[in-house]
Parts: C-alpha cells; structure tokens; sequence
C-alpha cells in the first residue's frame, strides 16, 4: 500500500456498505475497524450524530449502573444515612431475607412456574402459531384478534375476575392456578412473536419432508421443531423474564407456599404497619435480579434476541 | 365425487370433498388452534366477560350519588373529575414515555448496526434492564437518585448544581422507571425491524447521490415507521398499565394516579370491586383507542416487503 | 439402486385437472397420460399454472376438480405423504438443520427402512449425484449446484412412483445449469424414473424431455415431442415461446396451395407461409418465423436472387460466439430478430429470406384466452 | 388446610356444636395484614408450643389490608379456606365486614374468651369498636409524635401552628405518608381535629374544617407523599427530611433495628390526644368446628398477662400489652433490653397523662383517605 | 434526454485496485481503462470478485489498494454520493415504498432539479424502458422484468458518467432476459452511455460488451473483445468459461510446428492441438475444445476419412432445437460434449473431428491460483 492510500484513510472512512453483499458468509473478524468504511465518509467515532448517540447512552448505562449498585450496597450496608456508604457492612439481610421469606422454597416455586409456564406456553402456542402463519381459514382475523387482546390488555383488567374464577374452582393459592393465570398473557405472546418466524420459514421445506413420506407429526418433530429452534428459545426467554417478573397477575392468585419471587418482594415492601427494613427489601430485589441475569446470560449463549420479530442472520455481529 | 347442489357463485368444482374443504382451509391443520383457543376463551375471554358484567353491577352507594342505574359506574367515571383525570395523568406519562422509548431506540439500533469492537458488550448492557425487575428499579431509583443519593451528591460536590434534582417520587420518577423498563425491550424490536429493511436499498440511495439525511428520511425511516408504530404500541402498552413503579417511585396521590393505581385503590381500598372494573375496562378500553389511533396511521404507511433477508 | 416400487404401474392418468385461487383459474381441464419411464416437460410463461399442476399431482395443493390415477390406484385422494412421490423443489428445500446425509436419509427414515439398509442407499444415492465427499455437510455449506444435487438425491433415494421436479435449474448460473440439465437427464435414464419437470426455459424442456406439455394461462396449448413443438407449434403464442421471436400480423392475400401454402401480405412486406390453421383471404393472421430462419443477404450476395425475402435495415448486432444475432427494422418500423454467420454492419440494408414453410401463419387468437397481464402474474 | 364444612355465612356452627378442644390438634394458617406478626407472631407460636395437644403448628403469611377482601372473599364465597385466622387492624376488619367475611367470634363465642374482662381501658375502647366480629390482642395509644434529627432542628414544634411555620421556614424538610398506607400519616391525620379543635373529631367530612384547611397550607411545603412508611424512614435516614410524625412504634423500632440513627428525638405537642390502634383477631365465615375451638382457646391464652407481655417486642408496638398486668417485666430479655435503650421514659408518663381516642370508623376513615387524597395528595 | 454530465471525461481509469475482507483477498490488481462510450463487461464464475469490483468502484465498498479516476479527477476519494456514477444492482433494490414514478425521480431530486424538469426526465426515461403505463404503480406490483427496467430507468435518469450493472438479468426468466438484453444493449447505444456490466453469463457478456473482462478468484485472467475472449482465451481457466466444456488432460507428444501445432496425447487419443503458451515435449498440458468444434462422423461417413480424429460411443443425445448435443464417452471412458445436427443413436461409435487450430493446448497450470473451493462461494 501506498503513503498515499495511508494518508486517505486516516481522512476518511465511515460505516455503511458493512453489508456482506450477496454473500451470505458470516462476516470475518474486522481488524481494521476502518476497513469497512465507504471512502469519504468519517470514521464512525467521528460522527456528531455518534457522539449524540453515545452520550445518551452513557447516561443510560450511568443511571443503571448507579441503582444496581446503590441496591447491591443498600443490600449489604447497615444503618446507612447521610454518608457515602454505610457505616457497616453486613451479610446479614440476605441471610434474614433466606430464612424468613423462605427463599429457597420461593425460588424453587419460582422456577417451577416460570418452567411450566414456558413449556405449556410453547405447547399451546406454537402449533396455534403455525395454522396461524400458514393457514387461511375462516374467522382468521378474529381469532388473530383474540390472541392480540391478552397482550394489549392490561392485566390488571382481566386479573381480579380471573383470580375470582380460580378461587370459584378450588384453585386459588396452588401453584397450578399461578401457572394458569401467567399462561394468559404468555401464550399469545408466543403467538404473536412466533407467527411472523414459521411465516419466514420456506413452506418448501415442509413440503418436501411431507413428499419424503412424513406425516404431519414428523414434520413438525423433525423438520419445524429444529428448524424453530432458535425462534421458540427467543420466545421462550422473553415468557421467563416476564413471567418471573409477572407480578400483577401471579399475587392475585398465589398465597403463602406459592409466592414467586417478586410477590414475596411485594409482600415484603408493602406489608401493612408499614413495611420491611429497605435493606432487606434490597437484598431480595437483587437476589431477583441475579437470578434473571443468570438466566439471561445463560439464554444469550444460545439466543439473539433480535431474532424476536425476524429471523434475520446478524451478519454484523461478531 | 358428490353431486350437490351448488351454492358458492363460483362453480362447485368436481374434486373430491376433502380437496374442497381444504380448499376453503378446512382440515386437520386446524386443529393446532383448538388448545390455544380452548385456552383463551377459558382463562381470558370468560373472565372477561364476567368482569364486565360485574361494571353493571353498581354499588348502592354509586348509585345514590351518581345515579345512572346499571350505567352508574360509567357515569361515575366520566363525571368524577378526581377519577377521569386519571386518563389524562397516565396518558401523560404512557405516551412520552414510548416516544421517547421509540425514538431514542431508533438512532441507537442504527449505529449499532454497524460493526464496531464491543458491540456486544453495549448491546448486552442496553438489554440488561430487562432482568432488574420493577422492584429494584425502584429501589434503586430511589437510593442512586433520591435527593440525598450518590447522583445529586455527586452533582453537588462537582458544582454542576446547586439544589439537589427532584428525580423521585414524582413524574419524572416514573418517567424514569418506564423508560428503564421499556428502552430495552424497544431497542431490540426496532434493531430487528432495522435488519429487515433490505441493505441494499440504502446503498442504491447513496449511488443515487443521497446523503445520509435524506436516506434516513426518505427511504430508512418510512420503511422502519410500521415496524415503529407496532413498537410504539407494545412500549405503549406497557406504559399504560404501570403500577408498581407508579406507587413505589411516583407521587401516587397526585401526578402520577394513574389509572391503575385508582382501579386497585377501588378494588383494595374502597372494595367497591363494580367500579374497580370499570376502571379497569375504561382503562383498557383508552389504551385500545390509543392503540386504534397508531394503527390507523399505520394504515396509511407502506407495510409491505422491506426486502430485508429473512 | 433398484427401482422396485416403480414397476407397479404403468400409466399415470390425470383427468380434467382444475384449481381455482378465489376467483382466479390457475389451471384447468389438464389431462395427461404418463407412460412409465417417460421424461414430461411442463412448459410455459410465469404465473401459466406450472407449479399449481405440479403441486397438485404432489397433493400439496387441495384440487378443484379433477383425478389423478397411478396405474389403476387413484391417488388424489390420498395426502402427500402417501402418494410415493418424490419432489425436488424450485429453491431445493433442504432441511438446514441435518447433514446432506441426512437430509438424503429422511424419507427412508420416514419409511421405517432399516439403519443399515437405509446407510446403503444413503450411500448409493450420493455416489450417483457424486456428492460421496460432502455427506458429512450442512447444506448451507454447499454450492448451489451441489445443494441442487442433494435435493434430487432426496428425491430419488425412496424410489418414488414418479420425481416430480418444480423449475430445479433456475436458480443456478449458466454453466452449472448445463451441467446440472446432463446430470437430470443421466439420472433419468440409469434409474429408469418417471419424470414430471417444470421450466420456463423452453431450451432446457426441448433437451431433456420425452413429451413437452405447453401451459398459458392455465390451459394446455399443446402436448408434443420436442421436435413438433419446435417445428410446428399449434398456436402462435406456443410457438413465441418456443423461440419464433418474430411474430408479424398481416392478412392473407391469397388461398393456400396445395401444400398448404398462402401468401400474405402486410404494408411494407409479401411474404409466403405454410398455413397452421384454415384461412381464407382476407383472414387477420399472425406469421411466426424463427431469427434462425431468416437469412440474410448483404448487398454483396442479393445477385444470387432469393424469393420469398423482405428488406430491412442493419439497427444492432450482437456477437453470440459462433453467430451475430442482429435486430433489423423494416421499412414500416416493424423490428425483426435475425441470426447471421457474419456481422452486417449497422446501417446496412439486407434482403432477408424465408423458407416458406419456415414462416408459420396462424389465425390471429385462435384460442381467445385473453392474455395473461404480466404485472398480476408476479409469483412470490 | 382443610375447608371447612359446607361454607357459607347462613350454616354457621351453633356455639354449642363447637367442641372445647378440637379432637386432635390442628395446624393453622394465619394471615396477617397489619405487620402484627411483629408482636403477635412469637407470643401465638409459644402458646402453641405450650399446647401441642390443641395446635400442632402455625404458619404466617402476610399481606396487605386492601387485599384483604380479595383474598379473603373468594375462599369463603367458594367454602376453600386457605386461611384459619386473621390478623388484621381497624381497615380490614371492618372491610371484611363490610363483605361478611368473618364470623361473629364475640357474640357467638364470646364466653369462651374471659380473657377479655383484663382489657385496658383503651384496649376495651378499641374492642368496641370491633362490633363483635375481632378480638383485640394488641393495643398501642400510636400518637400522634414527631420524630426529628436534632442535629437540624433547634427548636421543636409544639403546636400545629409551630408545625406549619417551621415546615415553612423548612420546606422539603416535613413531611409524612399517604394515610391510607401508613400508620403514623393516618395517626397524624386523626390525631389534628383534636388540636386543633375541630367541631367534630370523628366526623372528618363535615368536621375537620380546621383538619383540612391545616393539611392543605401544609402542603404546600411538602414536596411528595410516599406511599408508605417505609419510605419515609427512608428519607428521615438519609437525611432528605429532618422531621415527621411518628407513634410510638415507629419512634422505637427503626432506631433498634438500625434504620434510623439510634440519637434521633421524639417529641410530643404540647396538647394532644392519642388515637390508638390495636390489632385485631378474626376468624372467616365457614372455619370447621374443630380449628374454631381451636382458635378461640388460642385467643383466650395469648390475652393471659404472661403471653401478651410479648407484645413488647422491640417496641414496634409500644407498650403493646392490651391487658392489665402485662408489665415490661414478664417480657423476654430481649425486648426489655431493646425498650431499656431505645424507649423514651416519658412515654408511660404521657400515656397516663394524656386522653386517649379510638381511631375512625372504617367508613368514616375510608371517607376521610378520599378526601385526603382528592383535597391534599392531589396537590402533592 | 441529453447526456451532457457524461461529456466531462473520455477515460476511467482503474489503477491496482484491490479489496481484502479480512485475510481472503476478493479482488486484486485490477486494472483497466474504459473509454467514454464503452460497454465493459466483468465476467467469471461466482464468487470472483465482480461484486467486489462493481461496489469498488460505485464507492459501497472502500479500497484496499488502488486509484480510480474519471478523467483527470480522482474519485475514489469521494464517497458513493459525490460520484455521479448509476447503479443497478441485482436484486433491483426498488424502493418498495414508492412508485415507479418516485423511484425514478429520487435521483434528480436529491440533485435538487427542479420540479417540472424531474416530471420530464422522469416521463423521458420510463418512456425509453417502456413502462410510461406504470408510473402510478408500486416496484411490489410489477413482474421482474418491469422492476428490471425501473431499476435501469432510475440509473440513467441521472444521466451518470458511467452505469454499472451488477447482474441486471440473473432474476429473470429465459425469454424476459432475451428481450431485457437487447433492452439495454438498446439504451446503451442510445443515450451514449458508459456501462461497466458484471455477469457470470459468458453469452450475454459475448453479446452485450465491447470488451469482456475474465476474473477468476480476484484476478484479471484476460482482457479482450468478444472475438478474442472466444476464439482464444488466454488460460484454461477462460477457456472453460468461455464454453470449452471439453478440458482434456493429456502429455505433449512432440515440438510445436511453425504454425504453432503440437501433437499432445493422453491414453486413448492422439491429437493435433494450436499451443497457445509455449510448451515443451514431455510437458502436461491441457486442451481445450467446443463442442461446436469436435465434428460427429457416424459410421456411413467415416469413409470421408477425417483428420485429427478420436472414436468414442454415444451416451446421451440431447433435442436443442436445430441441433443435438450429445454425450460421448472414450474408450478410456473421458467423456466428452458434442455437437451434432443429425442426432447419432445411442449405443453407436463414432469418430470425432476437430480442427488442430480449434483444439487449444495450455499449459496445466500456469496461473497458480488456487481453485476456489464452490461450497465457500454459495451465494445467498
Ligand atoms: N396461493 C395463491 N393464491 C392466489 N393465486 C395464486 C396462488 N398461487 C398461484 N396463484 C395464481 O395462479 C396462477 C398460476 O401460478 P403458478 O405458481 O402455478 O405459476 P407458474 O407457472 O409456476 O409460474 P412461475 O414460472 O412464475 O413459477 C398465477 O396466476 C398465480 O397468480
Ligand atoms: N463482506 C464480505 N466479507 C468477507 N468476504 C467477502 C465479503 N464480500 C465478498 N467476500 C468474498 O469476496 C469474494 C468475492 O465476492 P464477490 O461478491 O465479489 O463475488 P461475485 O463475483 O460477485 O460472485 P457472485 O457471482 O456470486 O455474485 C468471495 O470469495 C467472497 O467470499
Ligand atoms: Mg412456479
Ligand atoms: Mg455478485
């Protein structure tokens, strides 16, 4: 290479054309970040819109930053006033949140409802999701309104005359009820996220397994499920995150033995006479927090979550 | 091969009847919807039905002063000032707050598009806010941004202000949480709205002699704006039926009522539970005119193909 | 690999075959006797009802009206799964999660055959469209004349009473086509298949088919031999799609001879055909002529006095390799499509001449199917 | 837990059908949703610990008095009884009797609990008010108090008026919960028409003209009103507000469990009243026969001095005993120790002096939050 | 419409160009000079670099090494907006929300021209591609061929220095891409265009192109015209391109004549071949031969006694309109492509002719370049 070329690209050089063309190779490592850059435009870093951009999302991850560890701190201080930190440091409010909410078992209930509700969500509203994206049928519109409505409703809405109903039955306070009740808004969810993702899956494929002499059952065990994979892991992520953080719905209905672990937080701030020390309360809320960062970290090894609307191959990550 | 009668103005072909069942999208694939719909009109449909069943049942007590026979919990909502403001206090804070959810996501999701070294790492932390919970939101709101929290004292000892910001317990609070809450779940739909829109359009403006403002606006952002507005309806959603952060780090006897902190003071509070599901519905029922007004708009954009590479 | 299962029939009969989308007909009364072992062509314009009568024959498409019969066994009424058909598709249609292996293995599998047995033909299959080396792949990892291969492997590994094949060339390059098309027609003829084959690509249906079988609009135009398609198509749209670029409307200014021969004449030319159809004088016809059948005649060689010519101006030439495919423009304004061995120059006036029984004269919409509009027949 | 029999509030069990002790001891579930298991919790789990041949084990949960009915209601309604008992404050029972959830333990069973004729005088007041259906258990005279950081405030409000002008000269600085949420904010709420002399103390829509206008101007001097007292101990800790009302309880416990500084002040006005508040035990309609013996012997133990003497705890309900001769002494070690150092010794002294009130009727209360929130929350 | 922009320049230069990704090197030392006017066609198989060269040269794509430069500016400092070059890509990538009509004028717009002047260039050019009808409708609604000519009539509506077409025709079915061919070729010479035009279809760069350009893995194999691309191709690499199907590997046999012939043989033939690069006795080479090239002479007329011959059997015969291709097979079992215009039978022996000066002998391989491995290639 020529000084001259040198001299150019340290002038210019910008994103754009980061695209791999036609070619739908993954993308090889860049080692020079400029080298993807269209000739005459800045590097990427010396953009205004970019700084912009930057600065509110600095401000962003400051803010976050700022209340996880103010609560980390909050959960491990006592008799914190007016200083910086507290005066002292202590284990002790995890140790009484654990034997006094009975943590385990709540996280053990916790677990066991955000599973469930996953798989029976999968179950129901996969297959829905499938007649939805492939099929024409009569009433298609009204049934796709249907599952729409449980989403954009609020919870709050349909919740107390649901919780009523559960108790109407004998189920109130058992943990099938909790499940029931977080299964509303989550197997629409499926629907809804799902339907666009078999839509973009060539009905080809289905096709040529059905010419290859499967039955429906082995398409959609052999060939949809794998090749849904990705899709329903996407899917199933967002169901846990919400369902575990599902609060309004999941109170309504569970009871002592059957808390999840954001109820008992509620519980544990809103407890009439006043409420829990804010330590302790803090503890809790980042034991909950742990726990869905574990969970989400351990889902983003096998998921992109941006496959939630399409099933697009992210070239540009590494 | 039957021979009936033909009723469709089409001529009734002469296919077996299972063709022409399947035709009309009647076969054994439909079966897939029936647990999903069992389910639905089970656990949603018919509790519905019985909440709003409940709404025309009255309390006395509405009743006598509100008048309106079974349409007295409507009448009390309209006409109580103190009540319907409420529509205005959550609008106030629902909207902004997906807009901003919206808008702030969209640059954000395109300068991500881009490759660059630790992108991943930015986007994991953008996501990040998903597994906080409202509960620590709040909490941590109120510790790191309460009057006396790290982020006033912090900007107090550097001199950039000198009263303490008022962050918490009030608007701004809540604000705050929705926008915590929300960002993230926004910047990945609209990231994967973006990598839909086909690359190449894009590069055809460029060696058209587009500059990258009028990429953006005329050919990335009408293409992005049906993929924005179901954005803007999911964050909008969210929004709209805020309650924990509402109460924890709002001002909930004034500018941050909402409309669910007032269906559950009815429900828990007043046990009046006819007009905590007129609430309720009311509540859901202005979010679907809101909902009804973005999709409207939608209707008018083009909604097609974006040639994205799905 | 043997072919057991294709000995138990020995006609394919489809009867009366319909589809209507709505309100539109896709295809309709197509009727069609396949011999065992034969090679069909379905040929036509986008949107004609190709892949409609092939997904029919598949059972993927719900019929409107219409049977299908296997030897005596009808099949219409069975679900894809049933039939023992094999079907390669347009974009292949691989599944992307399993190895080509297993990709191959599938319908074997499906079939309950056993795992050794299955590993056998497995093998064999791959060895005939030689892709032994890529077994172990995904296909995103192949070529696509490679994933094409593996996908007719799938489709042949089970044996199938017929292969039916939905445009399996177009998405590969020029050269990979031609090679892929030698491939298509070996594995035809060693393992003694039953094809059923779509194309638009009327060079490609001429090489490789027993029978031809030309859809417009949904109807069947013609069912020929590769030879009376290309030589005497029925209609003039058969015949502008089988490569009679030239298409001139004219009027019939005399009564046919003997051999069916008759002169027509438009304003600025007077030509002599061979009459497809009846005409009388005075009839509206349409002359179809291939580029290849005019011949061209530079100033230089006009001395040796061809008949039956027209005069026209040199307006583009363009190199083919051994020949110059040159675009002529009449007098009136009408522009022809001429092949030459030596490039006229542009500008140039030549004398073109046609063999008479070269220029085909047809009435002029025998058929009265109204034409297809192209923008409403864009398939996904 | 078992449900009871049959259900429903008709078919309640006449009193004679209720055995002296149940046939084998039960285990109950007791719902707390008033904090009371602070107080009560460790005197109602030594009595059974004293009595295994009548309870075999109780479990707490908790909640809070709005969800009350919504929990409640729909086990009763449906004759499931997840819940055995309830601890509750003024807001719930009288919630629940508004919806009929509870049975009437006084008037049905009341010769069964002779603890009763012990009552302090307050705590016999709030027993009244309790209309037959609760059983007092614990009773504290609450306040109202302020608490303040005396390293910020030199001169100590001792009247209303002084309030007002120092929360003026101080604004952000005062400021108190929703009372709907908050014990102290509804202590202070209830405790201003007697300062101030209000026409009528207990009649908060057309009595408290003084009450309100008083709220209102101060008001304006408060910057928000969190929706509990949790977080305004929060903001006494970190020193966002220097001053607030408090009660007894809550001047002790934070300071003992180390939310506040251990050196904050509490001071009374200088003429007041308390308005006290006691918890309260009811049983829902539809309880079996067995547990209900089980319950009421439970109830009328824990109402024995030596068992309500633990109501001291660590003075989050001080003094908490409701019945004469439960003195500091026969609580545990612990708890004098707490009260010892964390108490103020004018306390007894005051309670002595001072008149005392019963707090608001349910519905009166529940009129007086709405106007709260619609003349004052609302201009927060 | 005028093209007065394209007046400013009467070269482009295109100096070292070069583009790495990562380690893989996609294009490398492409050089070259287009003449103002000039139809330049990038040719080679896929995944050559003609992409890369193509958005190079638009700008899309930055340099790894080299110049560009229109006349005496340098361009390949601007970015792609500045450079006033047109672009049809091979998608189309038709902006899907606007219409015909908006999609044309976008170009002039972003130019700022003024209103009444797009309307008029805007009419002008969807006249020129025939598509006047259209303007109103959306690219989703069009056939390929129609998107085609958008995507050309947004180009060149802009009257750019230079158009480049990066596959324009690949999507489009055979007889749309016949007539979309002589569609461009057509406005090419009518608007006195400058066209650099990427295909991996050697007969439509054969008849498009002044000047074909043969890259392979990245590098400029050979530069030429038509004729010379496929009279003499300058490797094998270009000869098999080019449509010499049949490469045979064989041993030099002998010292090239004064006309350059060389006898070369392999197991079962023996033949006089033209050397193009220079070789030695003993040296393996490689001969390249159309099918068009090797002559059939069935048994009847082996007695003409032809020269320069090799036996071999009929395998497979292909219809192709005029003409057969047919399959041979050697007694080595080399399998050769013929063409023949009668069609030979199956089964039958045969003898092959060629003209030594049609049989060209390369060196084995003299490029060094690695073959590029297809599975890595797979376009999406
Ligand atoms: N699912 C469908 N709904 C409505 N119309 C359809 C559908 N599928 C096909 N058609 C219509 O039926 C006609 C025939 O379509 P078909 O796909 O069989 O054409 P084709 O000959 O295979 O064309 P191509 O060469 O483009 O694949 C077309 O006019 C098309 O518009
Ligand atoms: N963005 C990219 N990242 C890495 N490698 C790339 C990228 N784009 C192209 N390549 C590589 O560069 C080489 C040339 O690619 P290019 O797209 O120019 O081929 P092409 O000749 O246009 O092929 P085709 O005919 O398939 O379009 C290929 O080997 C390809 O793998
Ligand atoms: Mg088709
Ligand atoms: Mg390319």
């Amino acid at each position: 290479m020529t000084t001259q070329n040198v001299d150019r690209r340290s002038q210019e050089g910008a994103p754009g054309a980061t695209d791999s063309g036609p070619l739908s190779l993954p993308d090889p490592p860049v080692k020079n970040p400029g080298a993807d850059r269209s000739p005459g435009d800045k590097a990427l870093s010396a953009q205004p819109s970019t700084w912009v951009a930057w600065a509110g999302v600095a401000a962003f991850l400051v803010l976050l930053m700022g209340i996880l560890v103010s609560v980390v701190t909050d959960s491990f201080g006592r008799a914190w006033y007016a200083q910086w930190l507290p005066t002292e440091f202590t284990a002790s409010w995890y140790a009484e949140a654990w034997t006094r909410f009975e943590l385990g078992h709540v996280i053990l209930v916790t677990l066991v409802v955000a599973i469930s509700v996953v798989a029976l969500s999968i179950l129901i509203g996969v297959p829905a999701s499938y007649a939805l994206a492939r099929r024409q049928f009569p009433f298609k519109r009204a049934v796709t309104a249907l599952f729409l409505l449980p989403v954009i409703i609020p919870p709050i809405t349909f919740g107390i005359p649901l919780a009523t109903v559960m108790y109407n039955f004998g189920l109130g306070r058992t943990v099938l009820a909790v499940i029931l009740v977080n299964l509303v808004p989550s197997v629409p969810f499926v629907i809804i996220t799902m339907t666009p993702f078999i839509e973009q899956i060539n009905p080809a494929i289905e096709n040529a397994a059905r010419m290859s002499g499967a039955r429906m059952r082995h398409v959609f065990l052999r060939i949809l499920g794998p090749i849904l994979v990705p899709g329903i892991l996407a899917a199933a992520i967002l169901v846990l995150v919400r369902t575990v953080g599902m609060f309004e719905l999941t109170y309504l209905v569970s009871g002592p033995g059957t808390d999840t672990l954001v109820v008992s937080i509620f519980r544990a701030m809103t407890s009439a006479g006043g409420s829990e020390p804010r330590p302790l309360v803090s503890a809790m809320a980042f034991l909950y927090t742990a726990m869905m960062l574990v969970t989400l970290i351990i889902a983003l090894r096998f998921v992109n979550p941006t496959q939630l609307v399409a099933r697009v191959r992210d070239g540009d990550d590494e | 091969m039957t021979t009936a009668t033909a009723r469709t103005k089409p001529p009734r072909g002469s296919a077996s009847l299972r063709h022409r069942l399947a035709d009309r999208g009647i076969d054994s694939q439909l079966l897939f919807l029936v647990p999903a719909i069992v389910f639905i009109l089970a656990l949603f449909v018919y509790p519905f039905a019985y909440g709003f069943g409940l709404t025309l049942q009255p309390s006395e007590e509405t009743v006598d002063r509100w008048g309106g026979g079974i349409l007295a919990n409507y009448v009390r909502f309209f006409g109580d000032a103190f009540t319907f403001e409420s529509v205005w206090l959550t609008a106030r804070l629902a909207i902004p707050a997906a807009l901003f959810n919206v808008l702030a996501a969209i640059p954000l999701a395109i300068k991500l598009k881009h490759r660059f070294r630790g992108k991943r790492l930015i986007s994991t932390l953008l996501v990040l806010p998903i597994t906080l919970g409202t509960v620590l939101t709040a909490q941590g709101l109120l510790i790191f941004a309460g009057r006396q929290g790290w982020l006033n004292q912090a900007l107090l000892n550097l001199g950039i202000i000198d009263q303490p910001l008022e962050l918490v317990h009030n608007y701004i609070g809540v604000l705050l949480s929705l926008i915590i809450s929300g960002f993230p779940f926004a910047f990945l739909l609209i990231s994967s709205y973006l990598s839909g829109i086909d690359p190449s359009l894009d590069r055809a403006a460029r060696s058209l002699g587009a500059g990258w403002g009028q990429r953006f606006f005329r050919i990335t952002l009408p293409l992005l704006a049906p993929g924005l507005a179901t954005t803007f309806i999911l964050t909008f959603v969210l929004a709209f039926s805020v309650f924990p952060s509402a109460t924890l780090v709002g001002d909930p006897s004034g500018s941050t009522r909402v409309l669910a902190v007032v269906a559950y003071r009815f429900f828990g509070e007043q046990f009046d539970y006819p007009m905590a599901s007129t609430v309720a519905i009311m509540m859901g029922l202005a979010e679907l005119v809101v909902v009804a007004i973005v999709l409207l708009g939608r209707s008018f954009l083009y909604k097609g193909s974006t040639g994205g590479k799905g | 690999m043997t072919t057991t299962s294709a000995e138990d029939f020995d006609t394919i009969r489809i009867e009366n075959l319909g589809r209507r989308f709505g309100g539109t007909t896709a295809l309709q009364g197509f009727d069609l006797t396949v011999e065992r072992g034969e090679f069909i062509a379905l040929l036509g314009p986008s949107g004609c009802g190709k892949s409609t009568a092939l997904n029919c024959l598949a059972g993927l498409l719900p019929l409107t009206d219409g049977q299908i019969y296997v030897g005596e066994q009808r099949v219409d009424v069975l679900p894809p799964e049933k039939r023992d058909f094999g079907m390669v598709f347009q974009s292949y249609a691989l599944f992307p999660h399993l190895t080509v292996a297993k990709n191959v293995a599938f319908g074997l599998q499906m079939r309950g055959v056993s795992r050794r047995e299955t590993t056998r033909r497995v093998d064999d299959a791959l060895r005939l469209v030689r892709l032994e080396d890529q077994a172990g792949k995904l296909p995103g990892q192949l070529s696509g004349g490679q994933q094409q291969r593996v996908a007719i492997a799938r489709a042949i590994v089970i044996e199938p009473r017929v292969v039916l094949m939905d445009e399996p060339l177009s998405n590969l390059d020029a050269k990979l086509r031609l090679e892929m098309r030698t491939e298509i027609r070996r594995l035809h003829q060693t393992l003694g298949l039953t094809t059923i084959y779509v194309t638009h690509d009327q060079e490609e249906a001429l090489s490789l088919a027993d029978r031809l079988v030309v859809l417009r609009a949904g109807r069947v135009q013609q069912i020929g031999t590769p030879q009376q398609l290309h030589d005497n198509p029925a209609n003039w749209h058969v015949a502008d799609f089988m490569g009679y670029r030239n298409l001139i409307d004219a009027t019939v200014a005399g009564e046919p001879d003997g051999q069916g021969r008759v002169r027509i004449e438009a304003d600025d030319l007077s030509l002599l055909g061979a009459a497809v159809n009846p005409v009388m004088p005075g009839d509206r016809v349409r002359i179809a002529v291939r580029p290849s059948d005019l011949v061209v005649h530079t100033a230089a060689l006009a001395a040796t006095s061809p008949v039956n010519t027209l005069e026209a101006q040199v307006e583009i030439v363009e190199y083919q390799g051994r020949e110059y495919s040159v675009e002529v423009r009449t007098s009136a304004g009408r522009v022809l499509h001429v092949r030459a061995d030596l490039a006229p120059e542009v500008g140039a006036t030549v004398l073109l001449s046609v063999d008479p029984s070269r220029a085909l004269v047809y009435q002029d919409d025998l058929d009265g199917i109204p034409a297809v509009d192209p923008a409403a027949v864009v398939t996904a | 837990s078992a449900p009871g029999s049959g259900g429903g509030s008709e078919d309640e069990a006449p009193a004679e059908d209720v055995p002296e002790a149940p046939a084998e001891a039960v285990a109950l579930t007791i719902f707390d949703v008033a904090g009371a298991q602070k107080e009560l919790g460790p005197m109602i789990e030594k009595w059974a610990k004293d009595n295994p041949e009548i309870i075999s084990g109780v479990s707490f949960e908790s909640g809070d008095a709005p969800s009350l009915v919504g929990q409640i209601k729909p086990q009763v309604d449906s004759g499931r009884l997840e819940v055995d008992l309830v601890l509750t404050g003024n807001d719930g029972l009288s919630a629940g009797i508004g919806s009929e959830l509870w049975i009437p333990l006084i008037e049905s069973y009341g010769d069964r609990l002779g603890n009763q004729e012990n009552y302090l005088e307050a705590a016999a007041a709030m027993q009244e008010l309790a209309s037959g259906y609760g059983v007092v258990l614990s009773y504290y005279p609450s306040g109202p108090l302020l608490q303040y950081n005396p390293e910020k405030v030199d001169e100590v409000p001792t009247t209303p008026e002084e309030l007002l002008a120092w929360a003026e000269e101080h604004p952000g600085e005062f400021g108190y919960a929703r009372p709907a949420n908050s014990g102290p904010g509804r202590t202070f709420l209830m405790g201003l028409p007697y300062m101030l002399g209000d026409s009528d103390p207990k009649d908060p829509e057309n009595g408290w003209e003084k009450t309100w206008e008083f709220l209102i101007e101060l008001g304006t001097h408060i910057d928000t009103y969190p929706s509990g007292t949790g977080q305004v101990i929060s903001n006494m800790a970190d020193g966002t507000w220097t001053m607030i009302p408090t009660t007894t309880g809550w001047d002790i416990n934070p300071r003992a469990t180390g939310q506040l500084p251990a050196e904050f002040e509490a001071a009374a006005f200088e003429e007041f009243t308390w308005v006290t508040d006691a918890h309260y035990a009811v049983v829902p309609t539809g309880q079996s026969p067995d547990k209900l013996s089980a319950i009421l012997a439970l109830l009328d133990g824990i109402l024995a001095p030596e068992y309500n003497a633990m109501a001291y705890d660590e003075g989050y309900f001080y003094p908490g005993p409701a019945v004469e001769g439960a003195t500091l002494d026969l609580a545990p070690e612990s708890s004098q120790e707490v009260v010892e150092e964390f108490g103020r010794d004018w306390y007894d002294e005051l309670i002595e002096s001072a008149p005392q009130e019963t707090p608001l009727d349910p519905d009166k209360m529940v009129a007086a939050f709405d106007r709260w929130d619609r003349e004052v929350g609302s201009q927060g």
